[in-house]
């Protein structure tokens, strides 16, 4: 048990890494499938076995596979002209977000509890169902609304015309000035 | 429950550490995204952890509300990174500035 | 329904009434704006008339449950402090519009319409007996009065009207918090949050030390603001020349007392042991103030800075009488109020006037007008006498019992203010001195006397000065029960405070 | 009965004439307006006059507190706070009858005197409108029952003493000096206030009768309330009878008509305060102290104002130093607790100088309106009348016996000499001093040669201003008779002393034979005055006097401009001063204010970058902070 759980850590942060480094968008999609994926076994470990199969479901079936068409969409390149200094450079970034990590972990850890004693039905999707419709029943019918939001203000986001590029409005800058504008080519 | 929990919530903890780096460092507007989506992961991690820390299945429910969060948040904030790409022909965040103060 | 909330309601129907009339008919919104005023100052004589001079406690009494949840009730009552205010704000209206010809000829619905809701905001800062429906009416008099100042005032209208409305709202800001914190000590003493002011003095607030000091500070910086008190004066000289005289009428005779009264309404009965401890200090300012006033009213070449300035020595005035805490002293206040409305708004009037003939507002441009105009210059003596407190007019049985009550308070104080009475002659005697003697200017000679309508307009104000003048016991009779009850609670929780809030037995009877 | 209506219609009939002229005097005639205002006056002079009959012939209601017999009538109660009850009251007794007669009458022939003098200008409705609105302050001055009332008729003398002043008030110097003397004496009127207040104070209420009464017990013994309340009422009074420190304004009244420094400023407002320092002798003789102060201002104004009457040269300035002085001789008197002998002065300088104030005015109505001496001369053959009544307004000046002058100036040195002797000194010396100017003024004006003998039109005044001429100068002569003091108490003294003495004072007369050596020393002074002003001004064979002094004089040892550059420059350079401060300091504190805070806003702007990953830094930061204080719990 333990083993597997090493190995789902090791994939999952190797994903999250994966992520944040890869150079294309496409390895980033990737290396998220690869996180939503151990994860999913991970919640397994912890008898949930309802949110594992939705975690697989709807994380890795549907939103991954948006971010796909979205990437194809866009052909973005990953070359990033590092134009305007970051607030927080990125040599500065991970030390900052490590000590923050170290702080989450502590506060973390630090609350955790013996684990009570738990039925076997736990977890299942007989239970968390039961669950659902009785007490979260109207945050149930709340989320529901929600995606239906969702889906209207997608629809609409796209098929607006986007009004035409505002650099008419922009004040004319010189050639050479520090923000010049890279056309993409949509081929 | 094998696993001592401190682990379930040290991966989270980290996890979360890099999907902020993710939002922090890339100028993507998609890496961004898909950083943003590593944090939710995490944070589901450890509502699944503590949930089975205390036996109470309500923490997956919270997990099940936040997929439908997440999902949502997906479509619409790609619909708009769509639309921004289609105004400014470009994925960089640092050119989304117009809102300048 | 009763008559006070008429009083509110009229000019608000007023108002209404003048939208609906068009922009072009001059004549009919005038007449509107005049019949409105002319009716409220019928109601509100009424009232003067029927108010039972013996009784100290509030009358023609209006409640109505505003926002109950919060503690706020719609309270409206009338007592001695309030009554002739009452009176002569709605006296003043009618003669305010009457003589804004000037400012009717082109924007006459925007002046008529914002007019009657400053009269409906001033009405109804006199009466309110609730503290939050105080400060709804105290702001609700800003809003007009700015664009009164800032549409249809002079040259330097828009920064003026700016630095007044963000000054005086400084002000008020403070006073919020220093009325929610009362309510709070209120609801600690009675057990029922509320801002009806009545039922916070039912028992003494027993607030005493620090805590009560910082409250009447934030009280007094509003109404300081407002008299004005001299280092918060700054916005009066640019407010007072750069509005149209006969808005100017109204801010100095009116406004000008709002902040008064709410010291004797508010700081009075709330902070009494703090009013005592600051008043050597606000005394030293009131002194300050009528000297420092009367000196700079004297060098101003403007003849509206002139009075305003002169205007500012005079609150002066009725600010030490306040701090005098005595009987006679506050009498004195009072009734100093009412006359300096009259004299002070009268003065405007013929200011306004002579510029409305000249075009000049500086004294340089003028001279030997007294020539020209015989009966301005007598009605402008005439006045002039009464704000320099001659006896025989309204102006001379104010200061005389404020000086008198400040006199056995605070002998000092009192032989330094009684010099102002010489800078106001030096000042007043200069105002008509440069204007109406001396050499006739060009020009001056042919400039018209005065018309019936303006007649008609100063001569009820000047029958005032002479009926207050020389027999003023009505006026007196009105305010003396509510003062004694004022200054007998003020003196009972001091006491009190001094035993120690607890012990005070049941607390002094309601005001 | 009569009495309270008598009492009441005194000050009210000139009041209803200034009403009348004032409000249509427009569209009377101009023999209307005369009549209204000469009317109102007279008939206030008879109801005086029979207040005087009725009050020797109905016995007093009850011994009156005060000795004297005494009706109080009052009207309403005017002010009133708590404690504080003051009623307009009205105080009949000799005293006030007296001083109701003796403004009355000269009153009266001085409103006959000016229907002639301006007839020739137009706004004379408004003049006998003021002079009427003048009489009845006057009146009700006089009359007052208590310090407030009188308050009243205080000011109301000095608006109207401005509004005469100013009566041309096209010419800007009578302007000024209209706005001059309504400042000065109410610098002076701000003492009085104040004596009110300590009057408020000790006993409560400002009604002479109870002041006279209690004074003994309330007041200690130059106590320090007896001297304040002295002092401040004797400041009210330096200021409306032109003392030494506020003594400025007189001399530039002299821009108004005539008439009016005839009336105002020498018969009657001047004289007010002398008035009601005898009308509340009960309070200053507590107070010995103020008392010899008084005594003392009177004494060195008397000289004072002599000397620089010898260099001034207008005539009616000389009239007005005259005023001043002999004003001084008064204040010496009640100084030394003389009071009856003050207000016996003050009853024959009324007439004598209201005489003298007429001559001038009927010289410079002969010469258009002329009035610097060094222009005149030799009139005395074509004034043969006002040169008479000159000469006999002169010699009662000068204090030659038997005119009233010397009765009532020689009972002052009397007095005087048996309080202090240099009191008596200076006296003396001001009586020689007064005979020199006097006779001056006399040779330069109608003797020596006819400067302007070429215009040839001056004649004598109309009957209507001779007459009131005439009048005065029988009073003058007969006013002696007033106060025959050789032997017993004048006629005067004993009708006053019924008002005034109840204990209070030295007993009438000593007597014996210091007393006649004081006469005749007096009399001496005053001819050796004559005889040296003979010597210098007619015979020009004396050149006397030393240059140095003649130059210090002419500039009245610089008190003008001490005042201008001690007093008033800094006062305006300060207002001037405040003006600006008051623009730049405080307003500066202000502004600077909505500046600084109008410049952090713009500074807090910068914030706002626009780049996204600036604000998930901000809120990493937030999310930071929270987590260390959770940490750190």
């Amino acid at each position: 048990m333990a083993v597997l759980f090493g190995g789902v850590a090791c994939l999952a942060l190797a994903g999250g890494v994966g992520v944040i480094a890869s150079r294309r968008p496409v390895h980033s999609v990737l290396a998220l499938l690869l996180v939503l994926g151990s994860l999913a076994v991970d919640y397994l470990l912890l008898d949930a076995q309802f949110i594992a199969v939705l975690q697989l479901i709807i994380y890795a079936g549907a939103i991954v596979v948006l971010f796909v068409f979205v990437i194809m969409l866009l052909h973005a390149r990953s070359g990033e002209v590092a134009r305007v200094p970051a607030v927080l450079p990125p040599a500065a970034a991970i030390p900052v977000c490590a000590v923050f990590g170290l702080m989450l972990l502590v506060v973390l850890t630090g609350a955790a509890i013996a684990p009570a004693a738990v039925g076997p039905a736990f977890g299942t999707v007989q239970e968390v169902g039961r669950a659902l419709f009785s007490r979260f029943l109207l945050p149930f019918e709340a989320a529901s609304i929600v995606l239906l939001i969702g889906m209207i203000g997608a629809v609409v986001l796209g098929k607006r015309l986007p009004p035409s590029p505002p650099d008419a409005g922009r004040p004319a800058e010189g050639p050479g000035e520090g923000r010049s504008k890279r056309r993409v080519e949509l081929r | 429950m094998t696993v001592p929990a401190p682990y379930h919530l040290a991966l989270s903890a980290v996890l979360f550490t890099l999907g902020m780096v993710g939002v922090l460092v890339r100028r993507s507007a998609l890496v961004v995204f898909m950083s943003i989506e590593v944090m939710l992961n995490a944070v589901n991690l450890a509502f699944v952890t503590f949930a089975r820390l205390r036996g109470v299945v309500d923490g997956q429910l919270l997990v099940f509300f936040v997929l439908v969060v997440a999902a949502v948040e997906v479509v619409i904030g790609l619909a708009i990174i769509v639309d921004v790409f289609r105004a400014m022909e470009t994925v960089d965040v640092d050119d989304v500035d117009l809102l300048r103060g | 329904m009763g008559p006070l909330t008429w009083l509110i309601a009229l000019p608000l129907l007023g108002a209404a009434a003048a939208a609906a009339v068009g922009r072009d008919r001059e004549r009919a919104l005038r007449m509107v704006g005049l019949v409105t005023s002319v009716l409220v100052f019928a109601i509100a004589a009424l009232v003067w008339g029927r108010f039972a001079p013996g009784a100290a406690s509030l009358q023609f009494e209006e409640h109505a449950p505003w926002v109950p949840g919060v503690g706020l009730v719609y309270h409206l009552g009338v007592d001695g402090l309030s009554v002739s205010l009452v009176a002569l704000t709605a006296l003043l209206f009618p003669l305010a519009l009457g003589a804004a010809a000037q400012q009717l000829a082109g924007r006459a619905k925007g002046f008529v319409i914002t007019a009657l809701l400053l009269e409906t905001g001033m009405l109804g800062t006199f009466m309110a007996q609730d503290l939050v429906l105080f400060y709804v009416f105290w702001e609700g008099m800003l809003i007009p009065m700015y664009f009164l100042i800032a549409l249809w005032g002079g040259p330097g209208r828009a920064p003026a009207a700016m630095k007044f409305l963000l000054y005086t709202m400084a002000g008020s800001a403070l006073m919020l918090v220093a009325l929610v914190a009362v309510a709070f000590a209120g609801e600690r003493i009675a057990g029922r949050f509320t801002f009806d002011l009545p039922a916070l003095l039912a028992r003494p607030l027993g607030l005493g030390g620090p805590y009560e000091s910082v409250l009447f500070l934030a009280f007094t910086a509003a109404f300081a603001i407002k008299m004005p008190v001299w280092p918060l004066h700054t916005w009066l000289p640019d407010a007072y020349a750069e509005a149209p005289p006969v808005v100017t009428m109204l801010l100095a005779s009116v406004m000008a007392k709002a902040g008064a009264y709410g010291l004797l309404r508010f700081c009075l009965p709330l902070f009494p042991e703090a009013m005592r401890a600051f008043g050597p200090l606000l005394s030293v300012l009131a002194v300050i103030g009528i000297l420092y006033g009367g000196a700079i009213a004297w060098a101003q070449g403007d003849m509206r800075r002139l009075l305003a300035y002169g205007s500012m020595s005079h609150m002066g005035f009725i600010l030490l009488g306040i701090f005098a805490l005595n009987l006679p002293a506050l009498q004195g206040s009072l009734i100093q109020m009412i006359n300096h409305g009259i004299s002070t708004g009268a003065l405007f009037l013929i200011a306004g006037m002579l510029i409305a003939r000249t075009g000049r507002a500086d004294t340089d441009g003028y001279g030997g007008a007294g020539a020209g105009a015989p009966t301005l210059a007598a009605a402008a003596m005439i006045v002039a006498l009464s704000s320099l407190a001659l006896p025989g007019t309204n102006g001379f049985i104010g200061e005389f019992l404020i000086l008198l009550g400040t006199f056995q308070a605070r002998p000092a104080a009192a032989v330094l203010a009684a010099f102002g009475v010489v800078a106001a002659a030096a000042y007043l005697l200069a105002f008509i001195g440069r204007i109406f003697h001396g050499p006739v200017r060009d020009g001056l000679a042919s400039m018209g006397d005065l018309r019936r309508e303006e007649l008609a307009i100063l001569v009820p104000l000047i029958a005032v000065i002479f009926w207050v003048g020389l027999y003023p016991r009505p006026l007196l009779a009105r305010s003396e029960a509510t003062v004694r009850a004022l200054l007998a609670n003020a003196a009972a929780a001091q006491t009190a405070a001094r035993q120690g809030p607890h012990v005070a037995a049941g607390g002094g009877t309601s005001p | 009965m009569l009495i309270p209506v008598l009492a009441v219609l005194v000050p009210t009939l000139p009041l209803a004439g200034w009403a009348l002229n004032g409000l249509w005097g427009g569209r009377f005639t101009r023999r209307t307006v005369a009549i209204v205002a000469c009317g109102a006056v007279a008939a206030a002079f008879a109801a005086a006059a029979l207040l005087l009959w009725q009050i020797r012939l109905a016995p007093p209601p009850g011994r009156a507190p005060a000795g004297g017999p005494s009706w109080i009538v009052d009207l309403y109660s005017w002010i009133g706070a708590g404690s504080i009850q003051v009623p307009l009251r009205l105080l009949v007794d000799p005293l006030s009858v007296a001083m109701a007669l003796v403004v009355g009458g000269v009153g009266l022939l001085i409103h006959v005197y000016s229907v002639g003098y301006m007839d020739g200008d137009p706004g004379c409705a408004r003049y006998f409108a003021y002079l009427n609105l003048f009489m009845a302050s006057m009146f009700w001055l006089v009359l007052a029952g208590n310090l407030a009332a009188m308050f009243i008729g205080w000011e109301g003398v000095g608006l109207c003493s401005y509004l005469l002043i100013a009566f041309w008030f096209t010419r800007p110097a009578a302007a000024a000096a209209g706005v001059k003397a309504f400042l000065v004496t109410r610098l002076g009127d701000v003492g009085f206030l104040l004596g009110i207040f300590v009057a408020f104070g000790v006993f409560g209420t400002t009604d002479f009768g109870v002041m006279t009464r209690d004074a003994g017990a309330r007041l200690a013994l130059g106590g320090g309330a007896a001297t304040a309340l002295a002092l401040l009422l004797f400041a009210g009074a330096a200021g409306k009878s032109a003392q030494l420190p506020l003594y400025v304004w007189l001399p530039d009244a002299m821009e108004g008509p005539t008439p009016v420094s005839a009336l105002i400023h020498a018969a009657t407002m001047v004289t007010a305060g002398v008035y009601m320092i005898v009308r509340l002798h009960a309070v200053f003789l507590r107070a010995p102290a103020a008392m010899d102060l008084i005594a003392a201002v009177g004494a060195v104004t008397a000289i004072f104002a002599a000397a620089a009457a010898l260099v001034e040269p207008d005539l009616k300035r000389v009239l007005a130093y005259s005023t001043i002085s002999q004003l001084g001789y008064m204040f010496l008197a009640v100084g030394v607790g003389a009071f009856s002998a003050g207000i016996f002065h003050l009853t024959s300088h009324a007439f004598f100088k209201a005489l003298l104030f007429l001559a001038a005015g009927a010289v410079m109505h002969a010469l258009g309106g002329e009035t610097d001496m060094r222009r005149m001369g030799g009139l005395a053959r074509r004034l043969p009348r006002t040169t008479a009544a000159f000469a006999i307004g002169a010699l009662a000046l000068a204090g030659i016996p038997p005119l009233s002058g010397f009765f009532s100036k020689d009972l002052i040195l009397s007095e005087a000499f048996r309080a202090q002797a240099w009191l008596w000194a200076v006296g003396v010396a001001a009586a020689g001093l007064t005979a020199v100017y006097i006779l001056r003024a006399f040779a330069l004006t109608f003797l020596g040669a006819d400067l302007r003998g070429a215009e040839g039109t001056a004649h004598d005044p109309p009957p209507s201003m001779a007459a009131p001429m005439w009048i005065l100068a029988g009073l003058t002569v007969a006013g002696g008779g007033l106060g025959w003091s050789f032997t017993h108490p004048g006629i005067l003294e004993r009708f006053l002393l019924t008002g005034l003495r109840a204990g209070a004072g030295p007993p009438a007369r000593a007597g014996g034979a210091g007393e006649g050596t004081l006469v005749a020393a007096s009399v001496l002074v005053a001819v050796a005055g004559i005889v040296v002003g003979w010597l210098v001004y007619v015979r020009r064979s004396l050149r006397g006097g030393v240059p140095a002094l003649a130059g210090l004089l002419s500039h009245r040892f610089y008190i003008e401009e001490a005042y201008a550059v001690g007093v008033i420059g800094p006062v305006r350079a300060l207002a001037r001063v405040a003006a600006v401060a008051d623009r730049t300091v405080t307003d500066a504190a202000v502004m600077g204010l909505a500046r600084a805070l109008g410049r952090s806003g713009q500074a807090l702007r910068g914030l706002e970058t626009g780049y996204l990953r600036h604000y998930a830094a901000f809120v990493l930061v937030g999310v930071l902070l929270i987590l260390a204080y959770w940490v750190s719990r």
